[in-house]
């Protein structure tokens, strides 16, 4: 089995460079969706296609605001499907932020008329912000930021962005190099990251998971479904995201989010 | 030499063998990332993980005891106490006159008391480890005291300070090897490396070791990760020390002692590099073979001793 | 110098127990605690004889003032007997201090002034025994003593399982007896009279073969007593059933009183002993340790568990005796020296850490009522006293430093290290593996008390008695406490103590034995006499820094066991005993040929069984394959005999004990 | 021979298909209540294989029971069509085991009872559930969240000395989906295993009711992460049999690539996860460097690194370029080379091959009577896949696949199942290149439109684990009821019964090689 050994070596290193955020990008690679056309009868369709109710028009202060929640948006694309569509694909990397909110991208609309349409965000205010995480000391984030221990949990997702994280592992990300680790026990983890839209049958599970992990401790939700529940959104069987349940330092969308788009995430919130 | 001098280098012995642990692990770890055709983390970060853990709380699962928070402080004391029973450097002038055999004992205190605090949460994951680590254990242990025999009827008594003295300058022989290659068939089961169990595990049902340490957190963990490292290195430096003992000197003057201080860490890394290759290379044995492993061990190990014997 | 304490001593525990049958009734409480007086008074002075003896070397006579039936009854104290006093003196003074609260609360069917007498009558018997200087007395107090014992072992004589240990017990031991006198008498040949010194002056004009037939007749007798394996059956069963401290007597102290045979024999009035029988007992050592230990691993009865690592131990202790004597023939006088130095300490320790640990199993028993280790745990929160001292018991037990099993029996494996630089020959030869299985007993011992002190004194209670236990009071607290603190003392002590025993070999005069130096490297075998101090208190330095400094981070906080995010855990979750030990015995799986059906109980059969039932058994290795058969044969040959026997093994122990005696007397004449 | 063994379905259900009912891609027969039991009798020992159960409410206050089976031979599921009243229908579980999660599910999710069940546990409501709601019954609506009980799960119990449970999950160490395993053991020897599913359960099928198909076909997408091309091909196939929806040969082409595609970088990946349970490290690693390599090569061609966002109503939504098809192909091609570099060391390796076999053997009789499918049926030697079994809609797939030999092994343990896997990457990619060969021949074309907007359809594609069968109505252009079954479904129940006999740190290796979805179960 030596001859594993030498292959490798022979083969060499695979580890790639960390690409900025809009770098490497395949020409047809899903990513954020920007306004392409403000026609209404474009926008109603979108809003009407999109599986994870993503899109609203917003009213305020008599001006009309298209908005993208990159927490929901789950990069199907419909809504940038045909020539009018009101939606583009811009080949970026999907928001990240440090609250539920600071994920929705507003587009002035220029002469729309009519009332809101879609969802209404304002009443979506169940953003739990942790305050934790700006709260840790610069010492501990310094700490952290040198060593940085994951435990993940699927809080009852398709499965896509867990099989993402996995790649973390991958030679090509190689997330070692970063000093961040997947560990088996909540007891050894730093950060919870959280997956999947929350289950009713995970609740309880994700309360206790946290219990179980020392502090100081972050929590950050990855993808569309851990932030606002995707296309599962809120149902007789889940809560819709994770920060309904517990505080949540830090989100990243996409559907499920790339590799490198988690590892960026996970070094913002140490920032 | 004044009793003071050599306390000092016994003491400094074992403070340098506990500090250069953790970068032990680590270069091991990089080596296999390299194999891995990747970069792997940075050499130091067993460090940056004890430091980050000390900043950490410990938490106390309801079910567990006072023998929870005492046993990582007893076994990292084990550890590094192991470390000071013999000498790595230079045979003259060592402080404890302790042999191999007590290092071995001392370690074994150290992996009673983890081993009881595994069981202490009432999780079935600490007891799966617990019940491996002292079956594994128990089949080991025989194997290092037959190969530190082999040694001890090679040199006319047992391997201590005074007596392995007389190795030095010996000519290399086949017995020696063959106990040593022994030796480190046990450091593989001892320290939970591959065949035997795998350190980069995420499956609690198939830990060995580190489900012990499941339940521990905070400062208490640092404690018990780098007692692992500690007997890691003691364990990797026995073999450098004593069973390849070629290249170390017997005196105490300070050319000799820089000379075959660096003669040990070459070979402690070459012996830490010669794991990660292992490590690498084969998979990890079905539970129950490990014991053919370590039977194989004791074969050789036995026939150290009829090779001694013979020539 | 003539010792008039053990004199006293004798005469102080015969007087209790006449005072004890007759005012039992009076007054039982009074009798009961004034019977821990007396025991504490009469031990305490014959061990001052006894350390007095060790020290100086010199033997000390004791007169009585009556004469025996056919000689007059001599006593003598010399260093090997002294060993086994300490032996009895340091369980025997725990012993008293514990059993009056004990007998109060355990509700043993005998009465506590009975069980008081019994037992002091059963340390005078012992002390008879080891003081015994010609057969006479020597099997007279050996057969009292067994009596004794066996009254005790039925203090809950109404119990089915009582009442068949204390059977095995006896015929094991008698036949055991009948073969040690028959040995003996055939070593004694046509000597003049029954005095030792008739015996060790008849060695010169002895045969190879009758010395062959006599030792291995005596040895085997004795062994059986000791708990030798193969004819250790009767141990697990007779140890457990006995009140408690008894227990601690029994295996403490009883058992040793068969080394003391075997070795009194062996190495003094046999003559000089040539090299197969160290050989042989070295052989038998390990057989005995091995197997010991790993039948306490499949145990989960704690008593039971106990009794077999008792088999275990004085297969230890055989290994030092045997080597003490194969080292000899090796040209090794130190190491023999050291070898049965170091069997004589375990001796010393192992009575004191299994004293311990049976009063420590005494106290569970009163604490959660029962002895099954599947009904107990976490009662190391109810019970931290005892939990503590058992920790240190198991610690001891398990030959870890700085304790003084680890003493012992790390001089045990010196010796084996020693052995290696001798001439040429079978020990030579055989040294790693015997080494190599002593560390795996040692080794297997430290799993078995692992799942021992964990099971029961970690995790969560399983069972409701476990979860209500109660700590016992004071004085039993006391005892254990003394027999913990006797394994720290002794283990740190033991550079000073070693010496001490290294003379004993010489004192005997059967062999050559070169003591060790009383100070300073012990015979240029490495053991420094400084060094287990030395680590013990940079251990201890460092490890309680190190604790502190631990706890000092962040405030501790108190949570649930995680259980992978379910709510809690509990007992059921946990692991238990049989589970510990399953790697063990899935490996040794030849040797304990353990078997195991589950059987659906509700539900409909294949795939919808909603309840099923799950027994595994262990099926006895020497029952079935030695004492079986031997059985079997008996019934053979006594239905061969049909005619004038019917065919029932009990009838047949009769013709076969008639054969032998007619064989024995041919022998004796 | 596909008309004959129609004819003998005919037969032994005793009538003609029911031509009343609209139920498209399917053999729909009505049958009376009392006719379930005997009927399912005849069909097992025919060799009928049970594939699901659609609970429907079309009319509200009755509730049709459609049981689905695999006829050998008839190459459309035969449907065993049932209208009750929610109490007391038969239950087949005794006879049919493989339809015991079935009728739990619709207990707990339509409140029907069937009578005489062996295991009337609830499934996919855990203890806290409020008994009596029914999420998936017409009209109900419960107030959301719904409301907490206290209630304990009756598990499986195995009683006597030294017995102990080991729980693993929901919550696992690694980077895996939640689950419930518990182990009945004596230390390492395992007496049993219980496992307990639905901890993502997301009510997929209730979130796709009133969505519009395109709406629909991306929820169908996120049934389970690494089958989303199979789950929106079983969907939009079933969709279309409603619409009577004729997909163009371009694009049944197309679909058929994406699900070999998506075979291949499964089961590539599969093969190196298989040497994190043996901690064959750096083959380990190569299977992570293959993967993510496929992962960049599926970006590349369809822009989204798990196939999505292609399959669409009537087709595929944009037709790939012919130098994106070569570039796939290429790069496949390149993979499967690695994947055999990687084989040999798997299988080379004597350490690991000692650990892989008679590991998690689960018998024929198992697979059969569980109605187990996919990879672990076929190296259990059971040869079901639904490319053989079912017939393709459109004629280009037929073409495609009638040449294909599924891959069988007989070793029924995780070496066989590791085999299985390797052979089928190799046919992945062979079925590849001759598509895309095909595909430079085939016209491009607009896709499948209808004017319907109602009807019922069942769907079917074969994903990495194996056969998906969906059921899909519609009413007024949006979806009325879906019904997924996933191979995961079918399968998980079996891993139990690989289980015993095997020791406690195999189990992860085990369910390695079973490699099985928890949301694709749990939906």
């Amino acid at each position: 089995m030596l001859n594993l050994i030498i292959d490798a070596l022979a083969a060499g290193r695979v580890t790639e460079e960390v690409p900025g955020p809009r770098a490497g990008w395949a020409a047809a690679a899903v990513g954020r969706f920007d306004l392409a056309s403000s026609a209404p009868e474009a926008l109603r369709a979108a809003i009407e296609l999109c599986p994870a109710e993503a899109i609203a028009v917003e009213r305020s202060g008599g001006k009309a605001v298209a908005v993208i929640d990159d927490g929901r948006c789950v990069q199907c694309g419909l809504c940038a499907e045909g020539d009018a569509a009101a939606f583009k694909n811009v080949h970026e990397e999907p928001a990240m932020g440090r609250s539920a909110a600071s994920l929705r991208r507003r587009f002035p609309l220029e002469g729309f008329e009519g009332a809101s349409l879609g969802p209404d965000f304002a009443l979506d205010a169940h953003d739990r912000v942790s305050r934790e995480g700006a709260r840790l000391a610069e010492v501990v984030l310094k700490r952290f930021r040198r060593s940085l221990h994951v435990r993940h949990l699927d809080a009852g997702g398709c499965n896509g962005c867990d099989w993402e994280l996995n790649q973390l592992q991958a030679p090509q990300y190689d997330v070692q190099r970063f000093g961040v680790d997947f560990v088996a026990s909540p007891r050894h983890a730093d950060v919870l990251l959280v997956t999947g839209v929350m289950t009713r049958n995970l609740e309880l599970a994700l309360v206790r998971t946290l219990d179980a992990m020392p502090r100081p401790r972050l929590v950050v939700a990855m993808g569309a479904c851990a932030i606002s529940g995707g296309v599962f959104g809120t149902s007789y069987a889940s809560r819709g995201g994770a920060d309904r349940v517990v505080a949540v330092d830090g989100y990243l969308g996409g559907c499920p989010p790339r590799p490198w788009a988690m590892i960026r995430a996970l070094r913002m919130v140490l920032e | 030499m004044s009793l003071a001098v050599r306390l000092a280098l016994t003491l400094s012995q074992a403070a340098l063998l506990a500090a250069v642990a953790p970068l032990v692990n680590g270069f091991i770890k990089v080596l296999k990332a390299r194999f891995q055709r990747r970069v792997g983390p940075p050499l130091t970060q067993g460090y940056r993980d004890l430091a980050k853990l000390l900043v950490k709380e410990n938490l106390h699962a309801a079910p567990t005891s006072a023998l929870f928070r005492l046993a990582p402080a007893v076994s990292l004391t084990s550890a590094v106490l192991a470390s000071a029973t013999f000498p790595c450097v230079a045979f003259g002038g060592w402080a404890a006159s302790g042999d191999v055999l007590t290092a071995l004992y001392v370690l074994a205190l150290g992996r009673f008391f983890t081993a009881l605090a595994g069981l202490d949460a009432a999780s079935a994951f600490g007891g799966l480890g617990s019940s491996r680590d002292v079956s594994i254990a128990a089949l080991a242990e025989p194997v290092a005291v037959v190969a530190v025999l082999v040694l001890a009827a090679g040199v006319g008594g047992p391997p201590d300070g005074a007596v392995l003295a007389g190795v030095h300058g010996t000519v290399f022989t086949s017995w020696r090897l063959l106990a040593a290659i022994a030796f480190f068939l046990v450091v593989l089961a001892e320290c939970a490396r591959v065949p035997v169990d795998n350190p980069a595990t995420h499956l609690e049902l198939t830990m060995v070791h580190e489900a012990m340490l499941l339940e521990y957190s905070g400062r208490e963990f640092a404690a018990s990760t780098l007692a692992a490292q500690v007997k890691q290195t003691v364990l990797l430096a026995l073999l450098a020390a004593v069973f390849l003992p070629d290249g170390l000197g017997a005196s105490g003057d300070p050319g000799a002692l820089a000379l075959s201080a660096a003669a040990f860490a070459a070979k402690l890394f070459g012996l830490a590099a010669l794991v990660a290759v292992v490590e690498s290379s084969v998979a990890k044995l079905r539970l129950f073979r490990v014991p053919d492993f370590l039977g194989a061990a004791a074969g050789l190990a036995i026939l150290a001793y009829v090779a001694r014997e013979a020539l | 110098m003539r010792g008039t304490l053990a004199h006293f001593a004798l005469l102080l525990l015969l007087g209790y127990a006449a005072l004890a049958f007759a005012a039992a009734r009076a007054a039982p409480a009074v009798v009961v605690r004034l019977g821990a007086v007396v025991q504490v008074a009469a031990l305490g002075l014959a061990s001052v004889d006894a350390v007095r003896v060790l020290m100086t070397g010199a033997p000390q006579r004791v007169a009585l003032p009556f004469t025996g039936p056919f000689a007059p009854v001599a006593l003598r104290l010399d260093p090997l007997a002294a060993v086994f006093v300490c032996a009895l003196a340091l369980v025997g003074l725990a012993v008293a201090l514990y059993a009056p609260a004990y007998l109060d609360r355990a509700g043993h069917r005998m009465s506590g002034p009975a069980l008081q007498a019994l037992l002091s009558l059963l340390e005078a018997s012992i002390l008879a025994v080891l003081l015994a200087e010609d057969l006479v007395g020597f099997f007279v107090a050996w057969e009292i003593m067994t009596g004794l014992a066996t009254a005790v072992v039925l203090a809950d004589g109404h119990r089915a399982e009582v009442k068949r240990a204390a059977i095995l017990y006896l015929v094991v031991t008698h036949i055991g007896t009948f073969a040690a006198l028959a040995g003996l008498l055939l070593l004694l040949g046509d000597a003049p009279s029954y005095s030792f010194d008739a015996l060790r002056a008849a060695a010169a004009s002895r045969t190879p073969l009758v010395y062959g037939i006599g030792i291995c007749l005596a040895l085997a007798g004795f062994g059986a007593k000791a708990g030798v394996v193969p004819l250790h059956i009767w141990l697990p069963e007779a140890h457990p059933v006995a009140p408690s401290h008894v227990s601690s007597l029994l295996s403490g102290v009883i058992i040793k009183v068969g080394i003391y045979a075997m070795v009194r024999t062996a190495l003094d009035l046999a003559g000089p002993p040539p090299a197969w029988v160290g050989h042989l007992l070295l052989v038998v050592g390990l057989v005995s340790a091995l197997l010991g230990v790993l039948y306490a691993l499949a145990q989960h009865d704690l008593k039971r568990l106990l009794a077999f690592h008792s088999v275990e131990n004085i297969g230890i202790i055989l290994l030092g005796v045997g080597l003490g004597i194969s080292a000899q023939h090796a040209g090794l006088p130190t190491v023999a020296a050291l070898a049965l130095a170091a069997g004589l300490f375990h001796v010393v320790n192992h009575a004191v850490f299994k004293g311990l640990l049976f009063l420590c199993a005494g106290s569970v028993h009163l604490g959660a009522h029962t002895h099954d280790l599947e009904e107990m745990g976490g009662l190391l929160r109810h019970m931290p006293s005892t939990g503590r001292a058992f920790l240190i018991g198991a610690l001891a037990i398990s030959a870890l430093p700085p304790l003084n099993g680890f003493a012992s029996e790390w001089l045990v494996l010196q010796g084996f290290v020693g052995a290696t630089q001798g001439s040429p020959g079978l020990l030579r030869a055989t040294a790693p593996l015997f080494a190599g299985g002593l560390a795996l007993t040692g080794a297997l011992a430290a799993a078995c008390f692992v799942k021992a002190f964990a099971v029961a004194f970690l995790a969560l209670p399983r069972s409701e008695n476990a979860l209500h236990a109660v700590e016992v009071g004071p004085m039993q607290r006391l005892a254990q406490n003394a027999l913990a603190l006797s394994c720290v003392g002794l283990g740190l002590a033991a550079p000073w103590v070693v010496p001490v025993l290294s003379r004993v070999g010489a004192s005997l005069g059967a062999g050559r034995f070169t003591p060790i130096p009383q100070t300073g490297v012990l015979g240029g075998l490495g053991v420094g006499s400084v060094q287990p101090a030395v680590l013990a208190v940079a251990g201890l330095a460092l490890g309680t820094a190190l604790w502190v400094w631990l706890g000092r981070g962040m405030k501790a906080r108190a949570t649930g066991t995680w259980a992978c995010g379910q709510g809690s855990v509990d007992g059921r979750a946990a692991y238990t005993a049989s589970a510990f030990s399953n790697p063990i015995r899935r490996i040794f799986s030849n040797l304990y040929q353990f078997e195991r059906a589950t059987v659906p109980v509700a539900g409909a059969a294949p795939y919808f069984v909603m309840r099923s039932k799950t027994r595994g058994a262990i099926s006895p290795l020497f029952e079935e394959h030695l004492y079986q058969p031997a059985l079997r044969l008996l019934r053979w040959t006594s239905d061969r005999f049909a005619p004038w026997a019917s065919p029932s093994p009990n009838r047949g122990l009769v013709v076969f004990a008639v054969v032998a005696a007619l064989l024995l007397t041919w022998a004796a004449s | 021979m596909t008309e004959a063994a129609r004819k003998e379905a005919d037969r032994l259900v005793g009538r003609a298909p029911d031509d009343r009912r609209a139920l498209k891609g399917a053999r729909a027969y009505a049958l009376a209540l009392e006719e379930l039991a005997p009927t399912v009798g005849r069909a097992l020992a025919a060799s009928w294989r049970f594939g699901s159960l659609v609970a429907d409410q079309p009319r509200p206050g009755e509730v049709r029971l459609d049981y689905v089976f695999v006829a050998p031979g008839v190459r459309v599921p035969v449907v065993l069509g049932l209208s009750v009243p929610p109490a007391g229908v038969p239950s087949i579980a005794l006879a049919c085991p493989a339809a015991s999660w079935a009728e739990r599910e619709v207990s707990d999710l339509f409140g029907v009872t069937f009578s005489g069940s062996p295991d009337p546990r609830p499934l996919v409501h855990h203890e806290d559930w409020p008994e009596g709601l029914f999420p998936l019954r017409a009209g109900v609506n419960p107030p959301l969240p719904v409301e907490r009980v206290s209630g304990q799960y009756p598990f499986r119990h195995v009683e006597g000395e030294g017995v102990m449970e080991l729980r693993v999950g929901p919550i696992h160490a690694g980077i895996i989906e939640p689950g419930h395993f518990r182990f009945t053991a004596v230390g390492e020897t395992v007496l049993g295993l219980e496992v307990r599913m639905f901890y993502v359960h997301r009510g997929v099928e209730r979130l796709a009711q009133g969505r519009v198909p395109a709406a629909a076909l991306a929820i169908a997408e996120r049934v389970s992460g690494t089958a989303s091309v199979a789950h929106s091909v079983a969907a939009a196939r079933a969709m279309e049999a409603a619409l009577r929806i004729e997909v163009p040969a371009a694009h049944a082409l197309v679909r058929s690539l994406l699900l070999e595609l998506e075979r291949l970088y499964n089961h590539a990946g599969d093969l190196g996860n298989l040497c994190a349970g043996t901690a064959l490290s750096v083959a380990l690693a190569e299977g992570l460097i293959i993967k993510e390599r496929l992962l960049a090569m599926n970006q590349a061609l369809s822009g989204s690194r798990y196939l999505r966002n292609l399959v669409g109503l009537g087709g595929v939504r944009r037709a790939p370029s012919s130098a994106d098809l070569d570039s796939a192909l290429t790069g496949a091609t390149a993979a499967l080379e690695s994947v055999e570099r990687l084989a040999n060391g798997i299988f080379g390796s004597a350490t690991n091959l000692e650990r892989l076999s008679g590991t998690g053997l689960l018998s024929p009789e198992h697979v059969r009577a569980l109605g187990v499918v996919g990879v672990v049926a076929r190296a259990s030697g059971v040869r079901t896949d639904s490319r053989v079994d079912l017939a393709f809609p459109t004629p280009a797939d037929s073409e495609i696949y009638g040449t294909l030999k599924p891959a069988t092994e007989t070793g029924a343990d995780v070496a066989a199942r590791a085999q299985v896997r390797l052979a089928e990457a190799r046919e992945s990619l062979r079925l590849c290149q001759g598509i895309v060969t095909r595909l430079a021949d085939t016209d491009p074309a607009p896709p499948g439109i209808s004017d319907r907007t109602g009807g019922e359809g069942l769907g079917w594609a074969e994903g990495p684990r194996g056969e998906i069968l969906t059921f899909v109505r519609l009413e007024a252009g949006r979806v009325a009821r879906l019904r997924v079954r996933s191979p995961s479904r079918m399968n998980w129940p079996a891993i139990e019964h690989a289980i015993p006999g095997n020791i406690v740190p195999d189990f992860p290796l085990i369910n390695k090689s079973f490699n099985l979805s928890y949301a694709g179960c749990d939906l």
